[in-house]
Protein backbone atom coordinates (compact mmCIF):
# COMPACT_ATOMS: atom_id res chain seq x y z
CA UNK A 1 0.00 0.00 0.00
CA UNK A 2 1.63 3.38 -1.23
CA UNK A 3 0.45 7.23 -0.92
CA UNK A 4 2.66 9.62 -2.71
CA UNK A 5 2.61 13.30 -3.30
CA UNK A 6 4.39 14.47 -6.47
CA UNK A 7 5.63 17.77 -6.90
CA UNK A 8 6.43 16.79 -10.96
CA UNK A 9 4.40 15.38 -13.95
CA UNK A 10 4.35 11.42 -13.30
CA UNK A 11 3.55 8.59 -15.90
CA UNK A 12 0.41 6.81 -14.58
CA UNK A 13 0.97 3.51 -16.53
CA UNK A 14 4.45 3.22 -15.22
CA UNK A 15 3.94 4.12 -11.89
CA UNK A 16 0.95 1.15 -12.05
CA UNK A 17 4.00 -1.17 -13.87
CA UNK A 18 6.84 -0.45 -11.35
CA UNK A 19 4.32 -0.83 -8.37
CA UNK A 20 3.06 -3.96 -9.24
CA UNK A 21 6.85 -5.28 -10.28
CA UNK A 22 7.87 -4.30 -6.86
CA UNK A 23 4.71 -5.39 -4.72
CA UNK A 24 2.69 -7.64 -6.24
CA UNK A 25 3.10 -11.22 -6.09
CA UNK A 26 3.05 -13.06 -9.84
CA UNK A 27 -0.43 -14.74 -10.61
CA UNK A 28 -2.07 -13.77 -7.44
CA UNK A 29 -4.26 -10.98 -8.25
CA UNK A 30 -6.55 -11.47 -10.89
CA UNK A 31 -7.91 -7.98 -11.06
CA UNK A 32 -6.65 -4.84 -11.08
CA UNK A 33 -8.91 -1.57 -11.51
CA UNK A 34 -7.27 2.10 -12.24
CA UNK A 35 -8.48 5.11 -12.37
CA UNK A 36 -6.67 8.58 -13.53
CA UNK A 37 -8.07 11.98 -12.94
CA UNK A 38 -5.85 14.72 -15.70
CA UNK A 39 -5.85 18.61 -16.43
CA UNK A 40 -9.07 19.47 -19.01
CA UNK A 41 -7.93 22.37 -20.67
CA UNK A 42 -11.84 23.72 -19.92
CA UNK A 43 -13.70 23.67 -16.91
CA UNK A 44 -16.91 26.11 -16.37
CA UNK A 45 -17.40 27.00 -19.59
CA UNK A 46 -13.87 29.02 -19.90
CA UNK A 47 -10.62 27.97 -21.02
CA UNK A 48 -7.66 27.49 -18.08
CA UNK A 49 -4.02 27.46 -18.96
CA UNK A 50 -3.10 25.99 -15.84
CA UNK A 51 -3.67 25.23 -12.18
CA UNK A 52 -2.04 25.04 -8.72
CA UNK A 53 -2.85 22.36 -6.59
CA UNK A 54 -1.93 22.97 -3.07
CA UNK A 55 -2.30 20.58 -0.17
CA UNK A 56 -1.80 20.58 3.54
CA UNK A 57 1.42 18.82 4.27
CA UNK A 58 0.89 16.01 6.76
CA UNK A 59 -2.82 15.88 6.99
CA UNK A 60 -3.25 14.97 3.35
CA UNK A 61 -0.63 11.87 3.56
CA UNK A 62 -2.27 10.73 6.46
CA UNK A 63 -6.17 10.85 5.12
CA UNK A 64 -4.79 9.26 1.78
CA UNK A 65 -3.40 6.40 4.46
CA UNK A 66 -6.57 6.11 5.76
CA UNK A 67 -8.84 5.91 3.26
CA UNK A 68 -6.89 2.78 1.83
CA UNK A 69 -7.12 1.38 5.18
CA UNK A 70 -10.59 1.98 4.84
CA UNK A 71 -11.08 0.17 1.76
CA UNK A 72 -8.84 -2.79 2.65
CA UNK A 73 -10.84 -3.43 5.36
CA UNK A 74 -14.59 -3.24 2.82
CA UNK A 75 -13.41 -5.27 0.75
CA UNK A 76 -11.10 -8.41 0.18
CA UNK A 77 -8.22 -6.71 -2.18
CA UNK A 78 -4.62 -8.03 -2.24
CA UNK A 79 -2.83 -4.05 -2.44
CA UNK A 80 -3.51 -0.25 -3.70
CA UNK A 81 -1.90 2.68 -4.95
CA UNK A 82 -2.70 6.29 -5.20
CA UNK A 83 -0.51 8.86 -6.50
CA UNK A 84 -1.77 12.77 -6.30
CA UNK A 85 0.13 15.37 -7.93
CA UNK A 86 0.66 19.03 -6.62
CA UNK A 87 2.05 22.19 -8.02
CA UNK A 88 1.55 24.02 -10.98
CA UNK A 89 -0.28 21.53 -13.30
CA UNK A 90 -0.82 22.01 -17.51
CA UNK A 91 -3.97 20.40 -19.20
CA UNK A 92 -3.23 17.05 -19.88
CA UNK A 93 -0.98 16.55 -16.73
CA UNK A 94 -2.19 13.61 -14.48
CA UNK A 95 -3.62 14.96 -11.49
CA UNK A 96 -4.41 11.86 -9.92
CA UNK A 97 -3.98 7.95 -9.92
CA UNK A 98 -5.77 5.35 -8.20
CA UNK A 99 -5.15 1.64 -8.85
CA UNK A 100 -6.53 -2.02 -6.23
CA UNK A 101 -5.30 -4.84 -7.13
CA UNK A 102 -7.50 -8.16 -6.28
CA UNK A 103 -8.64 -11.81 -7.15
CA UNK A 104 -11.93 -11.20 -8.13
CA UNK A 105 -13.26 -7.89 -10.47
CA UNK A 106 -16.26 -6.90 -8.21
CA UNK A 107 -13.79 -6.51 -4.83
CA UNK A 108 -11.24 -4.44 -7.28
CA UNK A 109 -13.53 -2.04 -8.84
CA UNK A 110 -15.73 -1.49 -5.78
CA UNK A 111 -12.72 -0.10 -3.93
CA UNK A 112 -11.12 1.77 -6.72
CA UNK A 113 -13.92 4.15 -6.95
CA UNK A 114 -14.44 4.48 -2.97
CA UNK A 115 -10.93 5.76 -3.02
CA UNK A 116 -11.87 8.15 -5.45
CA UNK A 117 -14.93 9.36 -4.12
CA UNK A 118 -13.22 9.70 -0.61
CA UNK A 119 -10.26 11.35 -1.58
CA UNK A 120 -11.95 13.97 -3.33
CA UNK A 121 -14.53 14.64 -0.34
CA UNK A 122 -12.00 14.06 2.47
CA UNK A 123 -8.09 14.49 1.41
CA UNK A 124 -7.37 18.25 1.74
CA UNK A 125 -6.13 19.29 -1.78
CA UNK A 126 -7.42 22.61 -3.30
CA UNK A 127 -7.35 23.49 -6.80
CA UNK A 128 -6.66 26.94 -8.43
CA UNK A 129 -7.62 28.07 -11.88
CA UNK A 130 -5.42 30.26 -14.57
CA UNK A 131 -7.57 31.62 -16.95
CA UNK A 132 -7.35 34.18 -19.48
CA UNK A 133 -9.08 36.32 -16.91
CA UNK A 134 -6.85 35.66 -14.03
CA UNK A 135 -7.19 33.24 -11.12
CA UNK A 136 -10.17 31.71 -9.40
CA UNK A 137 -10.52 28.67 -7.22
CA UNK A 138 -12.34 25.51 -7.74
CA UNK A 139 -15.33 25.89 -5.32
CA UNK A 140 -16.29 22.49 -4.62
CA UNK A 141 -15.97 19.00 -6.14
CA UNK A 142 -19.10 17.02 -7.63
CA UNK A 143 -20.24 14.00 -6.31
CA UNK A 144 -19.35 11.17 -8.30
CA UNK B 1 1.48 27.58 26.04
CA UNK B 2 0.33 28.75 22.46
CA UNK B 3 -1.91 27.02 19.69
CA UNK B 4 -0.53 27.27 16.25
CA UNK B 5 -2.90 28.19 13.43
CA UNK B 6 -2.90 27.50 10.07
CA UNK B 7 -5.02 28.76 6.45
CA UNK B 8 -4.87 27.29 3.30
CA UNK B 9 -6.15 28.06 0.06
CA UNK B 10 -8.51 30.79 -0.20
CA UNK B 11 -8.47 31.52 3.22
CA UNK B 12 -5.34 31.87 3.83
CA UNK B 13 -5.27 34.60 0.97
CA UNK B 14 -8.54 36.02 3.07
CA UNK B 15 -6.72 36.24 6.15
CA UNK B 16 -3.40 37.38 4.25
CA UNK B 17 -1.45 34.75 6.53
CA UNK B 18 -0.35 31.00 6.59
CA UNK B 19 -0.03 30.72 9.61
CA UNK B 20 -0.36 32.50 13.21
CA UNK B 21 0.23 31.68 17.18
CA UNK B 22 -2.44 32.37 19.63
CA UNK B 23 -1.87 31.85 23.41
CA UNK B 24 -3.39 28.81 25.16
CA UNK B 25 -6.14 28.99 27.59
CA UNK B 26 -8.77 27.37 29.42
CA UNK B 27 -11.80 26.15 27.02
CA UNK B 28 -10.98 27.45 23.91
CA UNK B 29 -12.82 26.26 21.16
CA UNK B 30 -12.01 25.93 17.69
CA UNK B 31 -14.33 28.79 16.34
CA UNK B 32 -12.56 30.42 19.09
CA UNK B 33 -8.80 30.12 18.17
CA UNK B 34 -10.57 31.55 14.40
CA UNK B 35 -11.26 34.52 16.16
CA UNK B 36 -8.23 35.21 17.87
CA UNK B 37 -6.23 33.86 14.83
CA UNK B 38 -7.86 36.58 12.66
CA UNK B 39 -8.68 39.70 14.70
CA UNK B 40 -12.04 38.32 14.14
CA UNK B 41 -13.33 38.10 11.00
CA UNK B 42 -16.54 36.38 10.14
CA UNK B 43 -15.72 32.49 9.28
CA UNK B 44 -16.78 31.54 5.85
CA UNK B 45 -19.70 29.21 5.96
CA UNK B 46 -18.40 26.45 4.36
CA UNK B 47 -14.77 26.64 6.38
CA UNK B 48 -13.85 23.19 7.33
CA UNK B 49 -12.06 22.70 10.59
CA UNK B 50 -8.85 20.64 11.63
CA UNK B 51 -6.96 19.61 15.10
CA UNK B 52 -3.83 17.58 14.69
CA UNK B 53 -4.71 16.72 11.01
CA UNK B 54 -8.16 15.03 11.68
CA UNK B 55 -11.37 16.91 10.86
CA UNK B 56 -13.33 18.68 13.83
CA UNK B 57 -16.47 20.74 14.45
CA UNK B 58 -16.07 24.48 15.62
CA UNK B 59 -16.80 23.86 19.03
CA UNK B 60 -14.10 20.75 19.28
CA UNK B 61 -12.20 22.56 22.44
CA UNK B 62 -8.17 22.37 21.69
CA UNK B 63 -5.57 21.84 23.87
CA UNK B 64 -1.94 23.38 24.44
CA UNK B 65 0.28 22.34 21.81
CA UNK B 66 -2.76 21.76 19.35
CA UNK B 67 -2.18 22.69 15.59
CA UNK B 68 -5.50 24.34 14.32
CA UNK B 69 -6.21 24.27 10.63
CA UNK B 70 -8.97 26.03 8.58
CA UNK B 71 -9.61 25.57 4.63
CA UNK B 72 -12.63 25.76 1.98
CA UNK B 73 -13.55 22.54 0.74
CA UNK B 74 -11.55 20.33 -0.78
CA UNK B 75 -11.06 20.07 -4.53
CA UNK B 76 -9.05 17.15 -4.80
CA UNK B 77 -9.28 14.53 -7.35
CA UNK C 1 -13.15 2.95 -30.35
CA UNK C 2 -11.09 0.01 -30.69
CA UNK C 3 -11.89 -3.78 -29.72
CA UNK C 4 -8.63 -5.98 -30.55
CA UNK C 5 -7.92 -9.91 -30.23
CA UNK C 6 -4.38 -10.78 -29.27
CA UNK C 7 -2.67 -14.03 -30.10
CA UNK C 8 0.03 -12.94 -28.06
CA UNK C 9 0.88 -11.60 -24.55
CA UNK C 10 0.30 -8.02 -24.41
CA UNK C 11 1.36 -5.26 -21.79
CA UNK C 12 -1.93 -3.55 -21.08
CA UNK C 13 -0.36 -0.26 -19.71
CA UNK C 14 1.32 0.73 -23.14
CA UNK C 15 -1.77 -0.46 -24.92
CA UNK C 16 -3.50 2.55 -23.03
CA UNK C 17 -0.78 5.00 -23.51
CA UNK C 18 -0.16 4.06 -27.32
CA UNK C 19 -3.83 4.33 -27.89
CA UNK C 20 -4.45 7.38 -26.09
CA UNK C 21 -1.35 9.19 -27.57
CA UNK C 22 -3.16 8.35 -31.43
CA UNK C 23 -6.61 8.80 -30.28
CA UNK C 24 -7.18 11.09 -27.26
CA UNK C 25 -7.06 14.73 -27.94
CA UNK C 26 -4.63 16.39 -25.45
CA UNK C 27 -6.78 18.20 -22.30
CA UNK C 28 -9.98 17.07 -23.99
CA UNK C 29 -10.76 14.11 -20.95
CA UNK C 30 -10.27 14.11 -17.49
CA UNK C 31 -11.10 10.72 -16.48
CA UNK C 32 -9.68 7.38 -17.42
CA UNK C 33 -10.97 4.17 -16.19
CA UNK C 34 -9.32 0.77 -16.71
CA UNK C 35 -9.90 -2.98 -15.68
CA UNK C 36 -7.41 -5.74 -16.25
CA UNK C 37 -8.22 -9.51 -15.95
CA UNK C 38 -5.06 -11.41 -15.43
CA UNK C 39 -4.28 -14.85 -14.98
CA UNK C 40 -3.99 -16.27 -11.80
CA UNK C 41 -2.13 -19.68 -10.56
CA UNK C 42 -5.55 -21.08 -8.33
CA UNK C 43 -9.00 -21.09 -9.31
CA UNK C 44 -11.10 -23.37 -7.08
CA UNK C 45 -8.75 -24.55 -5.14
CA UNK C 46 -6.53 -25.98 -7.74
CA UNK C 47 -2.93 -24.93 -8.91
CA UNK C 48 -3.49 -23.82 -12.51
CA UNK C 49 0.13 -24.02 -15.00
CA UNK C 50 -1.79 -23.04 -18.23
CA UNK C 51 -4.86 -21.91 -19.67
CA UNK C 52 -5.98 -22.02 -23.21
CA UNK C 53 -8.29 -19.15 -24.26
CA UNK C 54 -10.88 -20.08 -27.57
CA UNK C 55 -13.03 -18.10 -29.14
CA UNK C 56 -15.65 -17.75 -32.14
CA UNK C 57 -13.87 -15.29 -34.86
CA UNK C 58 -16.14 -12.59 -36.01
CA UNK C 59 -18.75 -13.42 -33.66
CA UNK C 60 -16.50 -12.38 -30.83
CA UNK C 61 -14.98 -8.96 -32.09
CA UNK C 62 -19.17 -8.47 -33.21
CA UNK C 63 -19.73 -8.33 -29.39
CA UNK C 64 -17.41 -6.48 -28.35
CA UNK C 65 -17.75 -3.78 -30.80
CA UNK C 66 -21.27 -3.83 -29.76
CA UNK C 67 -20.99 -3.67 -26.08
CA UNK C 68 -18.84 -0.37 -26.88
CA UNK C 69 -21.45 0.98 -28.90
CA UNK C 70 -24.01 0.40 -26.10
CA UNK C 71 -21.80 1.81 -23.34
CA UNK C 72 -21.09 5.24 -25.34
CA UNK C 73 -24.77 5.49 -26.30
CA UNK C 74 -25.82 5.09 -22.47
CA UNK C 75 -22.89 7.11 -20.96
CA UNK C 76 -20.99 10.13 -22.04
CA UNK C 77 -18.27 9.30 -22.66
CA UNK C 78 -15.34 9.76 -25.19
CA UNK C 79 -13.84 6.82 -26.27
CA UNK C 80 -13.37 3.50 -25.40
CA UNK C 81 -10.78 0.14 -25.64
CA UNK C 82 -10.87 -3.48 -25.60
CA UNK C 83 -8.24 -6.08 -25.53
CA UNK C 84 -8.35 -9.31 -24.94
CA UNK C 85 -6.09 -11.96 -25.54
CA UNK C 86 -6.71 -15.51 -27.04
CA UNK C 87 -4.57 -19.16 -27.39
CA UNK C 88 -2.23 -20.22 -24.33
CA UNK C 89 -1.87 -18.24 -21.47
CA UNK C 90 0.44 -18.63 -18.56
CA UNK C 91 -0.16 -17.35 -14.95
CA UNK C 92 0.27 -13.57 -14.76
CA UNK C 93 -0.19 -12.85 -17.84
CA UNK C 94 -3.00 -10.38 -18.73
CA UNK C 95 -6.30 -11.60 -20.19
CA UNK C 96 -8.87 -8.55 -20.63
CA UNK C 97 -8.09 -4.78 -20.64
CA UNK C 98 -11.07 -2.72 -20.81
CA UNK C 99 -10.19 1.17 -20.57
CA UNK C 100 -12.69 4.47 -21.45
CA UNK C 101 -12.01 7.70 -21.77
CA UNK C 102 -14.68 10.73 -20.36
CA UNK C 103 -14.73 13.85 -19.45
CA UNK C 104 -15.79 13.23 -15.68
CA UNK C 105 -15.36 10.74 -13.45
CA UNK C 106 -18.61 8.49 -12.99
CA UNK C 107 -18.94 7.98 -16.73
CA UNK C 108 -15.72 6.28 -16.97
CA UNK C 109 -16.25 4.15 -13.70
CA UNK C 110 -19.89 2.82 -15.09
CA UNK C 111 -18.88 2.54 -18.51
CA UNK C 112 -15.72 0.56 -17.68
CA UNK C 113 -17.57 -2.02 -15.03
CA UNK C 114 -20.27 -2.36 -17.82
CA UNK C 115 -17.75 -3.08 -20.34
CA UNK C 116 -16.65 -6.20 -18.50
CA UNK C 117 -19.63 -7.03 -17.08
CA UNK C 118 -20.88 -7.38 -20.28
CA UNK C 119 -17.83 -8.80 -22.22
CA UNK C 120 -17.99 -11.82 -19.26
CA UNK C 121 -21.53 -12.53 -20.32
CA UNK C 122 -21.87 -12.70 -23.71
CA UNK C 123 -18.51 -12.29 -25.09
CA UNK C 124 -18.36 -16.01 -27.03
CA UNK C 125 -14.44 -16.86 -25.35
CA UNK C 126 -14.38 -20.02 -23.48
CA UNK C 127 -11.61 -20.90 -20.95
CA UNK C 128 -9.54 -24.36 -20.45
CA UNK C 129 -7.14 -24.81 -17.32
CA UNK C 130 -4.33 -26.86 -17.45
CA UNK C 131 -3.94 -28.47 -13.76
CA UNK C 132 -1.62 -30.81 -12.42
CA UNK C 133 -4.56 -33.61 -12.95
CA UNK C 134 -5.17 -32.54 -16.25
CA UNK C 135 -7.47 -30.08 -18.00
CA UNK C 136 -11.08 -28.74 -17.10
CA UNK C 137 -13.07 -26.19 -19.28
CA UNK C 138 -14.24 -23.12 -16.76
CA UNK C 139 -17.58 -23.99 -16.35
CA UNK C 140 -19.32 -19.97 -16.12
CA UNK C 141 -18.26 -16.67 -15.17
CA UNK C 142 -19.48 -15.10 -12.08
CA UNK C 143 -21.50 -12.19 -11.98
CA UNK C 144 -19.59 -9.15 -10.89
CA UNK D 1 -28.70 -25.23 -50.31
CA UNK D 2 -26.81 -26.03 -47.11
CA UNK D 3 -26.41 -24.37 -43.54
CA UNK D 4 -23.05 -24.65 -41.45
CA UNK D 5 -23.36 -25.66 -38.41
CA UNK D 6 -19.96 -24.53 -35.67
CA UNK D 7 -18.78 -26.15 -32.50
CA UNK D 8 -17.44 -24.42 -29.49
CA UNK D 9 -15.34 -25.59 -26.64
CA UNK D 10 -16.78 -28.48 -24.41
CA UNK D 11 -19.50 -29.05 -27.56
CA UNK D 12 -16.94 -29.05 -29.90
CA UNK D 13 -14.59 -31.90 -28.12
CA UNK D 14 -18.08 -33.88 -27.20
CA UNK D 15 -19.23 -33.69 -30.65
CA UNK D 16 -15.95 -34.28 -32.28
CA UNK D 17 -16.54 -31.98 -34.53
CA UNK D 18 -15.72 -28.14 -35.10
CA UNK D 19 -17.76 -28.03 -38.32
CA UNK D 20 -20.64 -29.81 -40.15
CA UNK D 21 -22.71 -29.03 -42.71
CA UNK D 22 -26.68 -29.93 -42.76
CA UNK D 23 -29.01 -29.47 -46.02
CA UNK D 24 -31.76 -26.54 -45.71
CA UNK D 25 -35.22 -27.54 -45.72
CA UNK D 26 -38.34 -25.93 -44.92
CA UNK D 27 -39.02 -24.86 -41.02
CA UNK D 28 -35.64 -25.83 -39.75
CA UNK D 29 -35.10 -24.96 -36.38
CA UNK D 30 -31.78 -24.09 -34.13
CA UNK D 31 -32.68 -27.04 -32.00
CA UNK D 32 -33.32 -29.17 -35.32
CA UNK D 33 -30.06 -27.88 -36.69
CA UNK D 34 -28.50 -29.39 -33.34
CA UNK D 35 -30.18 -32.99 -33.79
CA UNK D 36 -28.91 -33.24 -37.62
CA UNK D 37 -25.63 -31.78 -36.85
CA UNK D 38 -24.69 -33.85 -33.99
CA UNK D 39 -26.56 -37.30 -35.00
CA UNK D 40 -29.18 -37.12 -32.21
CA UNK D 41 -27.02 -36.37 -29.25
CA UNK D 42 -28.95 -34.72 -26.32
CA UNK D 43 -28.41 -30.72 -26.53
CA UNK D 44 -26.52 -30.09 -22.69
CA UNK D 45 -29.22 -27.76 -20.53
CA UNK D 46 -26.94 -24.46 -20.89
CA UNK D 47 -25.93 -24.79 -24.40
CA UNK D 48 -26.39 -21.33 -26.15
CA UNK D 49 -26.89 -20.91 -30.28
CA UNK D 50 -26.12 -18.62 -32.65
CA UNK D 51 -27.23 -17.60 -35.90
CA UNK D 52 -24.96 -15.65 -38.40
CA UNK D 53 -23.05 -14.49 -34.98
CA UNK D 54 -26.02 -13.34 -33.09
CA UNK D 55 -27.45 -15.29 -30.19
CA UNK D 56 -30.58 -16.69 -31.01
CA UNK D 57 -33.21 -19.61 -29.09
CA UNK D 58 -33.08 -22.71 -30.03
CA UNK D 59 -36.64 -22.22 -31.80
CA UNK D 60 -35.25 -19.57 -34.43
CA UNK D 61 -36.01 -20.43 -37.70
CA UNK D 62 -32.67 -20.99 -40.30
CA UNK D 63 -32.72 -19.37 -43.58
CA UNK D 64 -30.16 -20.88 -46.58
CA UNK D 65 -26.58 -20.30 -46.23
CA UNK D 66 -27.07 -19.03 -42.28
CA UNK D 67 -23.94 -19.99 -39.98
CA UNK D 68 -25.30 -21.79 -36.52
CA UNK D 69 -23.30 -22.51 -33.52
CA UNK D 70 -23.65 -24.11 -30.78
CA UNK D 71 -21.39 -23.67 -27.21
CA UNK D 72 -20.85 -23.75 -23.45
CA UNK D 73 -21.66 -20.84 -20.96
CA UNK D 74 -18.67 -18.37 -22.20
CA UNK D 75 -15.98 -17.71 -19.74
CA UNK D 76 -14.11 -14.69 -21.34
CA UNK D 77 -12.58 -11.59 -18.84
Amino acid sequence: MACDIRTASFDPWQEIQHYQDEHLAKGKFGATASFVGSMRDFNEGDDVQAMTLEHYPGMTESYLNKICDEAKSRWDIIDCLIVHRVGEIKPNDPIVLTVVWSAHRAAAFDACRYLMEELKSRAPFWKKESLNQGERWVEKNTSG
Amino acid sequence: MTITVKFFARLREQTGKAEANIPMKANLTVAEVWQQGTDNMAMPDNTLCAVNMEYVNSDHLVSDGDEVAFFPPVTGG
